[in-house]
């Protein structure tokens, strides 16, 4: 159930350059997570109130652990980087709505941009059929080995051409040009909208996980709000990422800001 | 020890105890139905509500601050209408009283919302002449002691609940204004909402809401709240609901020493779910370490020493 | 890689950088000068002056809030000739430049000051209309913009030095006082003073403050004075030093994109007596960091995206 | 030098029931601290952001630890408490003036009230002749045996009986009747100002350790004012505790608020 939980860090490490993943020993939601769903994080500084939300990396429901994978980019998530292994950490979650995993789709299209890739991890469990994820980044990848290890079939682009194709992640799609039935997507805003372009140009239907800066994470402020049309309705309508996403269907996003 | 009697009055509605929660940072209470017994609240304040659905501002709508949060949702709401329809039967589930926010740009939108709401049962009508975040209307009519007696008066003719007026703190004199909404009719007041801010994220060179500026809340700006409570207080007969950075008992407490009859809770509820129930608890443990018997002893309580 | 040009232009008067001390928060520099070498400010803003000696308010003079704290000093300070006798002949052993903040209760009192202060080669005065914590003078000077073009225009008459005008942030509406104050005269402008603020200690069931309001400083407050400094700096021409909260360099870049010019570190100083110092190499470190060659660069940096 | 520090807690212990002391490592201030000085201890909490000046109890300059004593009277005396041996604190000091030791002076008087008892630890230290101490409290007496070891002789008040004398203190400096050369006293206002009457009856001279709330602590804010009229003045002025004091000549201060 979605609640306050206090769960206890149970590890701690950098995985790459200002990158680190956390896990939590937090049975209720590694228990009841649902791909692509994200969990809020509050740091232990008082001046720092809102809380930070983080998707969901990957679950253990035997284990009931629950692994994050986050950047540090600005002071809460700083702060969460100096927490060590045996301190605990007040969460809430989970939260928002998972990807969608419909039944007769049988090529499915991960594409993750940085740290978009994370919530792609857990997705790529429930998936049958065959998975291929498309991973950008700029330079060092991450977390391309667990993919794999889900049964991913793996396809790297850096921007420098560190590891993998010379290019962005778009340009690798182009280039393998595989014809999958479902695009699933988490990654920067331009990225989206370029897959988004990609999947319509091809007839592929696809999800994209977005991001919004948020206050409540459950629906009541409407912070967090993006432009999205439903199939069938005039205008768009300012709706909730926290709460109406973070996963939405790629055409009913409003890109042109 | 018996509990004590939490009771508090406001243009002659009883509420079970003194704790709301702050328009809009509670939804329309469905969200924290699911962590807390929304049967304990005193009242819950819905969001602000006008007559038809407006799409709000742009986002990024939320910035942080130190000890606070910046917002400018625009008062993204679907229209008395559909509130009515959609939330307000689920809120009549509830042993609780329904406060209704209520926004116009002009004086006769206000209106046409508090007459709709007139056919429901609601408890009261809070006058949201106070939102930063609306171009026309809002804080325009918050910020000018003649503007505010007009619109009051005009909603007063035309509401069949008590009429709460939510005052603007981005004011040089907030007694003038709490005494024109007084003027107007107002049965109660409550402050503070917002105060005008703005956050610049200097790596990108830009302000961080789309909206480029926004209203402050959370504990940052207690002082400022109570000290206004402490003057209006002082200068009206009137009810106060006081709110600003409210995230405990204590701070209550502090609002209510002010003056204040009633108290809300806004941005704490994004940090604590339970915080509404939190804070009742904390007065409840105030009044039984101080032998309180009511709200009111704790309101008339405070003592200025002659320096 | 050389140093990027950090020096500034207010009123004709060249500071090597921008960063200031808030008046009232520093003394008269001799105490931080235990702390650092103040030969590196841009500028030493005393603490407010008046024509004979005040006594100040009641202790408690201070309280703390969440992220900032009160205030009601009440502008004690020795009068214009003790200054100019005791703290003058310090300041001028040091090469920066001595920007001198001036109270008074009446017009004529205020211009006592500036014309006494004539006869001396500080470099700049800083009228001071907002200070919240004076019955008479201070802020009332500060709210109503028809007083506040006539007493800086009073001032101006008989200052010899440039005349900084420093703004109650307590207001409706900053933009019309700033046009009043550059109206009557002021040759930049200063903001903002605190905001005012009370805090209640429960358990003894009183104000804290003997004066019971005071004023709010501290990165609480930040948001709110960055707004303002947009504000005013797309309204008036002339140069304006941004303060409220400043307690790094990131914060100070933040005031300079919002359109400030100069900027002064406050309730800082009391928290960290190398403030000052950090502040500016942390500006510094901000212009290498993404190339910026001049303060004025970084002024006209920001950009609002049409959303 | 007065600077800031940031010294290493090198034990921490509740010596009474919310009373608690806490040992430094700072040589600088051991090594420059007079009896009757403070410090300012800063919060690792941000949203408390002013300094807490606490007087140093006692110094030790070989070892070069600094000894505080101090009461849990709210949100930053309760996070001083909660911090650990190995912890680092920040601290700005010595700070303010000492108790005066005048040559001449035989028979000295330390007058303490609860936890103003502290500074009279490393006072009675630099005292010579005779020195008794005074020591009044609510129900549990601090420091006692301290005094005792520094060769204070011992009278105790206690407001409940439960040791010593009971009543407060300036009933038992009624009882015993000592006439000392000097009193030097710290703790509560109520009680100073009883103290300096009590010195005035008898003619001796006092000096008292003022409190009040303060920012800087350097004498900048002029927020730590008491009204002190010197020998001399025809007026009292504000003067500033943590500069001008906090000890000040209990003749000289204005007790009427
Ligand atoms: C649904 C969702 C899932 C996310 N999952 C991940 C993840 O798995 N790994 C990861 O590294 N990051 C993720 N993010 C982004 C992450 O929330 C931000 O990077 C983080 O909040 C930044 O906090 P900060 O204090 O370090 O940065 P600051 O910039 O100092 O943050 C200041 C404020 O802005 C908010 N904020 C800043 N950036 C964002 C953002 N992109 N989205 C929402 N709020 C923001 C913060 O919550 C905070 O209130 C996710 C965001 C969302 C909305
Ligand atoms: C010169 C001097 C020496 C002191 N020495 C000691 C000592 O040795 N041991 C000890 O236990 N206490 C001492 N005190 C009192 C101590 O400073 C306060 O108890 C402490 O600051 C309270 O902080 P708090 O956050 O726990 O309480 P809160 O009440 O939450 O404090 C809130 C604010 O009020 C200020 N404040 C509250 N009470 C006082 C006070 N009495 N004096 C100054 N500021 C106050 C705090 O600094 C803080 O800014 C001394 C005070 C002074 C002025
Ligand atoms: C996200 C958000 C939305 C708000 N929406 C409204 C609103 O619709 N109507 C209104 O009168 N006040 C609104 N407010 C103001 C709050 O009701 C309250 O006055 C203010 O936030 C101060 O209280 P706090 O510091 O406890 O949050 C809103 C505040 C927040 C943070
Ligand atoms: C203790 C104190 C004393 C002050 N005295 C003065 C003063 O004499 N004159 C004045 O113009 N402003 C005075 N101020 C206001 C500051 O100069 C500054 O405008 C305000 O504190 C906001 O900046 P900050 O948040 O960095 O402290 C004082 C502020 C403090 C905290
Ligand atoms: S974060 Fe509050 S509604 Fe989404
Ligand atoms: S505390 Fe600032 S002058 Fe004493």
């Amino acid at each position: 159930m979605k609640k306050l939980y206090y769960p206890t860090i149970i590890e701690q490490k950098q995985i790459a350059q200002g990158i680190f993943s956390m896990k939590l020993q937090c049975d209720e939601i590694a228990g009841t997570a649902l791909p692509g769903q994200f969990i809020n994080l509050y740091c232990k500084e008082h001046e720092l109130l809102l809380p930070r939300p983080i998707s969901i990396c990957e679950t253990d429901k035997q284990k009931g652990t629950v692994m994050l994978v986050y950047a540090v980019v600005g002071r809460g998530t700083e702060s969460f980087s100096r927490l060590q292994k045996g301190d605990m950490i007040k969460v809430l979650g989970p939260l928002g709505n998972g990807f969608k995993i419909e039944k007769g789709v049988n090529i499915h299209m991960l594409v993750g941009g940085g740290i978009g890739v994370p919530p792609l991890v857990e997705l790529s469990k429930h998936l049958k059929g065959e998975v291929y994820a498309f991973l950008g980044f700029a330079h060092n990848p991450i977390l391309v080995g667990k993919l794999k290890n889900y049964g991913a079939k793996i396809l790297v682009a850096t921007e420098d051409g560190n590891v993998g194709f010379k290019g962005n992640v778009i340009e690798l799609l182009d280039k393998k040009d595989i014809k999958g039935d479902m695009i699933y997507s988490c990654g920067p805003k331009p990225m989206l909208k370029a897959v988004s372009e990609w999947a319509k140009g091809r007839g592929i239907r696809a999800q994209v996980s977005m991001e919004e800066r948020m206050a409540c994470g459950i629906g009541v402020c409407m912070g967090c709000t993006r432009k999205i049309k439903k199939k069938g309705e005039k205008d768009w309508q300012n709706r909730k990422v926290c709460t109406d996403g973070p996963v939405f269907w790629s055409e009913e996003v409003i890109w042109d800001e | 020890m018996s509990k004590p009697d939490m009771k508090i009055n406001i243009a002659g509605i009883e509420l079970k105890n003194p704790v709301m929660t702050a328009s809009g940072t509670f939804g329309s209470g469905k969200e924290y139905g699911e962590y807390i017994d929304l049967n304990k609240l005193g009242a819950i304040v819905v969001k602000g509500v006008s007559d038809t659905p407006w799409k709000g501002n742009d986002s990024p709508r939320i910035a942080e601050t130190y000890g606070g949060m910046l917002n400018s949702i625009g008062l993204q709401n679907p229209g008395v209408e559909t509130f009515i329809k959609e939330d307000l039967p689920f809120l009549e589930q509830y042993d609780t009283k329904v406060i209704v926010n209520i926004v116009g740009r002009t004086i006769e939108e206000y209106c046409e919302v508090a007459e709709r709401l007139g056919d429901t049962n609601i408890d009261m009508v809070e006058l949201n002449i106070s939102c930063p975040n609306v171009k026309e209307g809002g804080v325009a009519f918050g910020t000018d002691p003649f503007m505010v007696e007009e619109v009051t008066k005009a909603v007063k003719k035309v509401a069949k609940q008590p009429l709460i007026v939510k005052l603007s703190p981005n004011v040089t004199d907030i007694v003038s204004i709490a005494k024109a909404a007084v003027n107007g009719g107002a049965d109660a007041l409550s402050l503070i909402n917002t105060l005008l801010g703005m956050v610049i994220d200097i790596d990108r060179r830009e302000p961080v809401l789309a909206n480029i500026v926004g209203g402050l809340s959370g504990p940052a700006i207690k002082p400022v709240a109570v000290r206004m409570v402490y003057e209006v207080a002082k200068a009206v007969d009137v009810p106060i609901i006081g709110m600003g950075g409210i995230m405990d008992g204590e701070d209550a407490v502090e609002f209510i020493l002010a003056g204040a009859t009633g108290v809300a809770v806004g941005m704490a509820n994004f940090i604590n779910p339970t915080a509404t129930i939190d804070v009742l608890s904390g007065i409840e443990d105030y009044m039984i370490k101080y032998g309180f018997n009511s709200i009111e002893e704790i309101r008339k309580g405070l003592v200025i020493s002659d320096f």
